[in-house]
């Protein structure tokens, strides 16, 4: 499995740097390194708290790192502010679903173009016909990316009435609404059915295609890494195991003892 | 998220912009009753005057659910801001009245309104490192502390308030050289000569109607999307770029501005800015803070047709069944321990917030939408 | 010197009665995450049974008929809406109370009319003297009450199987409803209790002494100033309870006398602000009340 | 958004409007003449003369204003017993505001145009928000309210003497007594507002004049419990308390004031006592209280005063019984010198009231107030008080303890809006 052959210019490299992070006594993550090479579909796997998630967190903004790096290109996005990341190129997906539930889909995915858009009560209030048209510009965007993920004729339809599967898609496409460069996906085939997960996998490389960018997901499913990852990253207790394409790291001896070793506790 | 508060769910069943002629016509017609009020009330002044107290209520609800509703922080700050509001124009327009104690910068009354209103939403914004960092039932609470402060303040600095005995009158509104008062010769439309009262209608109504029509643009757009966000789930909206300190306090902000206005307009309904005497019972007094939370319940938190529909149910009812009282002789039996319009108003407002908590925590907002199924304000 | 031992003795004699109303409040929150904000409608419930009773059943007849019934209103309430209220969260809940007050408060207000009662007529107005301090007899024997209902719930919460269940239940309900701890028991049984506090406390509100004041819109408002002194001490805190109710009178005492009297109740209020900045769930409050 | 159709309903809706405008100008009516010649305007007909009475029936001074109202009531009922005035029957119109400004605001205009004038307005939040419409209508109103701060509006027609004047003639009564000497600390406990504002201006004056120190503590008038303020003023170590309080409070600060052992006389406005403090807790410490007032008590042995509680019990049975209903009833009788002294003048309209009560300078009640003199705008129309003392035994509970009298202080004391 290679990269796509179009992708973007001004799509770089995520690169977590030697990373440490600590609470009190205790260490999530010790010295984590991995790079997210642009265009790739990455995927971060590792046995329950093996600190998947702390990194996740330390890359999306939540935690600051002990010692190490997070950068984005030339960018160093260690301890910026979490609201800024958007702004950079960074979007990202939840794993437990965080969107309004009573609002519309097109509502939820407009969202995503918040750090796109300007404008504060006055301006939004008034709706002056600037406002508007540009407003119908970005439901234009929003509408074309919810009908990449299959979700677009449930747009006027609020979020507490889609089956959950629809909604995951709903989630990823706020995200991919903030135009990013780097998309995170926080466990997409959660709660999904062997059927739906498959469907996830495709579409996840398909908006890789299409859109020509990263993608970093943290995932349990290990069908649907293996199937769809350019490159896997591999964390246990809060180190790096093994680090290659899936073929490699499936053969890694310690990544086998660690699955199991989780496995039989 | 355990501290969202009840929401307008919006109907299930998708439906295209499509023009409903019904509707259309329904509005056209509640805009010519509303622009005509001042004719059909004619010489019956007393009804104008509660017309102009359920539109002050509008503009304190739209206001209050944008908060509550949109952004999901209880506030029972409302009458503080109120008093503000009033106090201010009071302050930014008058003079140093009879005594010479007062303080008045006498500047032209519009600009004094604009100037309240700014005070107002600068007092909300200082009020932001609190409300961004309490929750729930927690900030209603600690919202409600400046209710007292507010009592205490009004009467402690009677150079701006005028005092708990007697006031301060706030200055005839004027815009352009027109004024808002009795004057000979009047203008007349259909015979019903256009003085004070009607004049206030009218001035009270362009406000409503735009404090309405800028809450709804706001919840349509990107500040709308960024308060449900946050009210909803912090974490989703940091990640989607928005700054949940500032959407907070802007929502508090934006709220604390409406109130100002409707402050403003109370003033000018009452003639008279004035701090209560005690917290319970007045203008400024938590009785207020509870009036206006159920104006929002009732009508569906977040929604903004709903707050107007709460605001005629808490401001419109007591007054409506007072001026029945004495033309057709209802509540007879008030002074011996029977019904009284306040009384009954109470329990009517009582009972519909426990209705819609318990069969439709859309409130009126979603019983209306229902009647007429048509499709949601796309909150 | 005298003078500010007299306003500590005011204070903490007051702070008892907060105390009492204060742990009314915790004891729903811990039960059910719902604040209860008729709470004051408990209190002016069991007043009135007392008012209307008392003539005929004496003074502590009356009393207990007072407890009793403030106590089943406040099971009707859980009963009839609360439980009903199913798809509510626990903020929806909590402005669902604030409906319930303002009717059954504008109806006890109605029902008696021009009558203000007082209903504490074995200790009211008799004070005690001794070097130079007077200790109000309604004060005391509510101080005395404190104690003794507090100890024993401390005690309750702590050895009895009910205690047992709601500490369960307050920590996580889906564990203790896989233990068989039956949820609405534990509930009821926790509103039941918080109403009868109210009607216990009323007996000392409404007296010369506690508020100058009988029985009306008053002793309504007194139960609101006890909203800071459970929140200050943090909603899920049986110790904030009384700490908050102690730290409330005494704000109100002193602050009355060294900064002004009509300042006060802003003090309570702004005191309640202050810690709640600081510690957003109150002093001694677990409870996060946000999540990421 | 303001959506096309929005516009166009909102412009349709603008033009319908410009299109009904026009102007006139509406000529004020100066009045028309009426049966026996006399000119009247609104609130009088050729049979009738409507007073308009704004009380509080069911809210915080709900027993003050049935009792004002049954005074109104009886005395409408003896006037029309004896051949009305001028030609015409009484009739009143009462409305119930419920204590709360907004409600009277909207009441306002509809009573307005019925009425001549106010013969009982209660409630000072009230008289705030309607003083404006009370000078742009002109109608003459006798509030129930006592204080010299609203005497600035030339329609408020004040009956009896004011809080302020009755505190300097009672610390007088204390300083002749020997209660309280030059140089001494006084407290005064009074409710934000008209009515505690100006029972503290009456202090104030009295202790500059005296030298006095006056520890202020300024309460709500929902405070009931006055212990920590009590506890302050023994502190400062008061030699006498003056009330501007309601009743509960006052009861509270006397409980407190023996309690305590401060135990010094205190000075109480007109509507610091009501009869029922003597079956409270507070009752064994109320007999340090003393009350100026420039009208008779209810139990007063006063003949008219006596005539009118006792109408009143047979016509009310079961209504509040207090010094409301004579405050009520000679409210009226003023109305009535006033109503006949325009009468004479042949001018019933609200501006011949106007000056009709303007020529009064000495408006005579039966003796349930002192002499009323109205010529001098501004000041209070009296200036005497009696003092009475709470005493278990006396009938309604209060013993007169000095008759009638003006102190000099209280005659060099310039009201807030008196004329010089």
């Amino acid at each position: 499995m290679s990269a796509p052959a179009d992708v973007r210019s001004d799509v770089s490299a995520l690169a977590v740097d030697d990373v440490t992070l600590r609470f009190g006594g205790i260490t999530a993550l010790s010295e984590v390194s991995f790079t997210v090479e642009p265009g790739t579909v990455h995927a971060l796997i590792g046995p329950n708290g093996a600190g998947k998630s702390s990194c996740f967190n330390v890359i999306s903004g939540l935690y600051t790192p002990t010692a190490g790096r997070v950068r984005l290109g030339d960018l160093d996005l260690t301890g910026t502010a979490p609201h800024k990341l958007a702004a950079l190129g960074v979007g990202r997906s939840f794993q437990n679903i965080a969107l309004s539930p009573h609002s519309t889909v097109r509502d939820n995915v407009m969202l995503g173009r918040h750090v796109l858009t300007k404008g504060g009560f006055v301006t939004g209030g008034l709706r002056l016909p600037r406002t508007v048209r540009t407003e119908r510009r970005h439901v234009a965007r929003v509408e074309e990316i919810c009908d990449f993920l299959g979700v677009a004729d449930r747009l006027d339809v609020p979020v507490a009435a889609l089956p959950y599967g629809d909604a995951k898609r709903v989630d990823i496409a706020r995200a991919l609404a903030v135009e990013p460069t780097i998309l995170l996906l926080d466990e997409p085939a959660a709660g999904l059915n062997a059927t739906e997960t498959a469907e996830m996998g495709v579409t996840i490389r398909d908006l890789r295609d299409a859109l020509g960018i990263s993608v970093l997901l943290v995932e349990h499913d290990m069908g649907l890494v293996m199937g769809i990852a350019d490159r896997v990253s591999v964390l246990d207790f809060g180190r790096l195991i093994a680090d290659g394409p899936p073929a490699q790291v499936q053969s890694d001896p310690e990544v086998i003892r660690a699955y199991l070793g989780a496995e039989a506790e | 998220m355990s501290d969202t508060l009840v929401e307008t769910p919006v109907p299930v069943e998708p439906a295209r912009k499509r023009r409903n002629w019904a509707k259309i016509a329904g509005v056209a017609a509640l805009l010519v009753v509303l622009v005509f009020f001042p004719v059909i009330t004619g010489t019956e002044v007393a009804y104008l005057k509660a017309g102009q107290y359920v539109l002050i209520g509008v503009v304190g609800a739209v206001g209050l659910t944008l908060l509550v509703g949109q952004a999901g922080q209880l506030s029972l700050a409302h009458p503080f801001f109120l008093l503000v509001g009033a106090v201010s124009y009071a302050v930014l327009a008058g003079d140093a009245g009879e005594s010479g104690d007062l303080v008045g910068l006498g500047l032209p009354p519009l600009v004094a309104m604009i100037g309240a209103v700014a005070i107002c939403a600068l007092v909300g914004l200082a009020f932001a490192p609190v409300s961004g960092r309490l929750r729930g039932i927690y900030l209603g609470v600690a919202s409600l502390s400046l209710v007292f402060l507010g009592l205490y303040l009004g009467q402690s600095l009677d150079m701006l308030s005028g005092g708990t005995s007697s006031g301060r009158p706030p200055p005839t509104f004027e815009v352009f050289g027109f004024r808002f008062a009795n004057t000979e010769p009047a203008p007349t439309i259909m015979g019903v000569a256009i003085q004070k009262q009607q004049r206030l209608w009218y001035l009270f109504l362009v406000i409503a109607i735009g404090s309405y029509l800028l809450a709804r643009g706001a919840v349509r757009s990107r500040v709308g999307r960024a308060w449900r966000a946050v009210r909803d789930n912090e974490a989703a909206a940091t990640a989607m770029g928005v700054r949940v300190w500032w959407s907070k306090a802007q929502a508090f902000t934006v709220s604390s501005a409406f109130a100002g206005m409707a402050g403003v307009l109370t003033a000018l309904w009452l003639d008279l800015v004035k701090p209560d005497e005690n917290e319970f019972i007045g203008t400024y007094s938590i009785t207020v803070a509870i009036g206006y939370l159920a104006m929002v319940l009732i009508g569906g938190l977040g929604s903004i047709p709903g707050a107007v529909a709460g605001a005629v149910v808490v401001n419109g009812l007591p007054q409506l069944l007072t001026l029945g009282a004495t033309e057709f002789g209802w509540f007879a039996s008030a002074g011996a321990g029977g019904l009284s319009p306040v009384l009954v108003s109470a329990f009517v407002y009582g009972a519909a917030i426990v209705l819609v908590v318990l069969f439709e925590p859309g409130g009126l907002a979603a019983i209306g939408r229902r009647l007429t199924s048509r499709q949601g304000d796309r909150r | 010197m005298n003078t500010f031992l007299q306003l500590v003795l005011n204070g903490l004699g007051k702070g008892a009665v907060y105390a009492l109303l204060a742990l009314g409040f915790v004891i729903i929150f811990k039960a059910t995450e719902v604040v209860n904000f008729a709470h004051g409608s408990l209190v002016l419930i069991g007043g009135y049974f007392v008012y209307a009773t008392k003539d005929a059943l004496g003074w502590a007849g009356a009393a207990a008929l007072g407890i009793v019934s403030a106590a089943v209103a406040a099971l009707l309430i859980e009963r009839l809406l609360i439980t009903n209220a199913r798809n509510a969260d626990v903020n929806s809940l909590a402005l669902l109370t604030i409906g319930v007050d303002v009717i059954v408060t504008e109806e006890i207000v109605r029902r008696l009319g021009a009558d203000i009662p007082f209903v504490g007529d074995p200790y009211d107005a008799l004070p005690l003297q001794f070097a130079g301090l007077t200790v109000f007899r309604t004060q005391l024997v509510a101080l005395i009450v404190g104690i003794v209902l507090i100890t024993a719930f401390f005690l309750a919460f702590r050895f009895s199987t009910w205690g047992v269940a709601m500490r369960a239940q307050a920590e996580n309900k889906e564990a203790a409803a896989l233990m068989g701890i039956r949820s609405s028991r534990v509930t009821a049984t926790a509103w039941l209790l918080a109403g009868a506090l109210a009607g216990v406390a009323v007996l000392f509100m409404a007296t010369q002494d506690f508020s100058g004041a009988g029985l009306g819109r008053g002793t309504h408002a007194i139960a609101l100033i006890a909203f800071p002194a459970a929140i200050l001490g943090g909603l899920d805190s049986t110790v904030g309870a009384v700490v908050g109710g102690l730290i409330v009178g005494l704000t109100e005492a002193l602050s009355a006398q060294y900064i002004s009297f009509e300042f006060s109740k802003s003090a309570v209020f702004l005191v309640m602000l202050v810690i709640l900045v600081i510690w957003p769930s109150g002093l001694f409050g677990t409870r996060e009340l946000s999540r990421v | 958004m303001i959506t096309r159709w929005g516009r166009a309903a909102l412009v349709g809706a603008s033009a319908l409007l410009l299109a009904a405008c026009g102007s006139t100008a509406d000529t004020g009516s100066s009045g028309t003449s009426g049966a026996g010649g006399v000119k009247t305007d609104k609130g009088v007909t050729d049979s009738t003369i409507t007073l308009g009475v704004m009380t509080d029936r069911t809210g915080v001074f709900k027993n003050l204003g049935d009792a004002l109202t049954g005074g109104n009531e009886l005395w409408v009922k003896d006037i029309n017993a004896a051949g009305g005035i001028c030609g015409r029957q009484l009739a009143l119109e009462i409305v119930d505001h419920g204590y709360k400004a907004d409600t009277a605001k909207t009441l306002y205009p509809q009573l307005e145009p019925k009425i001549l004038g106010i013969t009982q307005l209660v409630g000072s939040p009230v008289l705030a928000a309607l003083k404006q419409n009370l000078v742009d209508d002109n109608v003459l109103t006798a509030p129930a309210s006592w204080s010299s701060e609203v005497l600035n509006n030339p329609n408020v027609m004040m009956i009896g003497t004011t809080y302020d004047v009755e505190i300097i003639d009672g610390l007088s009564y204390f300083q002749q007594q020997g209660f309280i000497a030059d140089g001494d600390t006084i407290g005064h406990i009074y409710i934000d507002g008209e009515y505690g504002g100006n029972g503290l201006r009456g202090s104030k004056y009295y202790a500059e004049k005296h030298n006095l120190t006056v520890q202020e503590a300024k309460i709500t008038s929902t405070d009931n419990d006055l212990a920590n303020i009590v506890t302050g003023l023994k502190g400062a170590g008061v030699k006498a308390i003056v009330l501007t309080t309601t009743p509960g409070q006052t009861a509270s600060a006397m409980a407190n004031n023996a309690a305590l052992g401060l135990n010094v006389p205190v000075l109480g406005n007109n509507p610091t006592f009501d009869p029922a403090l003597l079956s409270s807790p507070a009752a064994a410490s109320l007999d340090r209280l003393y009350v100026a007032a420039s009208s008779a008590p209810f139990s007063s042995k006063t003949p008219k005063a006596a005539e009118v509680a006792a109408e009143y019990k047979a016509t009310y049975p079961g209504r509040p019984a207090n010094a409301g209903v004579q405050a009520g009833y000679v409210e009226s009788l003023v109305w009535q010198s006033v109503l006949q002294k325009a009468c004479e003048n042949g001018d019933l309209t609200r501006a011949g009231v106007q000056s009709a009560l303007k020529s009064l300078t000495s408006v005579s009640t039966d003796d349930l107030v002192a002499p009323l003199d109205y010529s001098s705008p501004g000041a209070p129309p009296t200036r005497g008080v009696y003092i009475a003392k709470v005493d278990q035994a006396a009938e309604g509970g209060l013993t007169e303890v000095a008759p009638l009298f003006t102190a000099p202080d209280a005659a060099d004391y310039k009201a807030p809006h008196q004329q010089p």
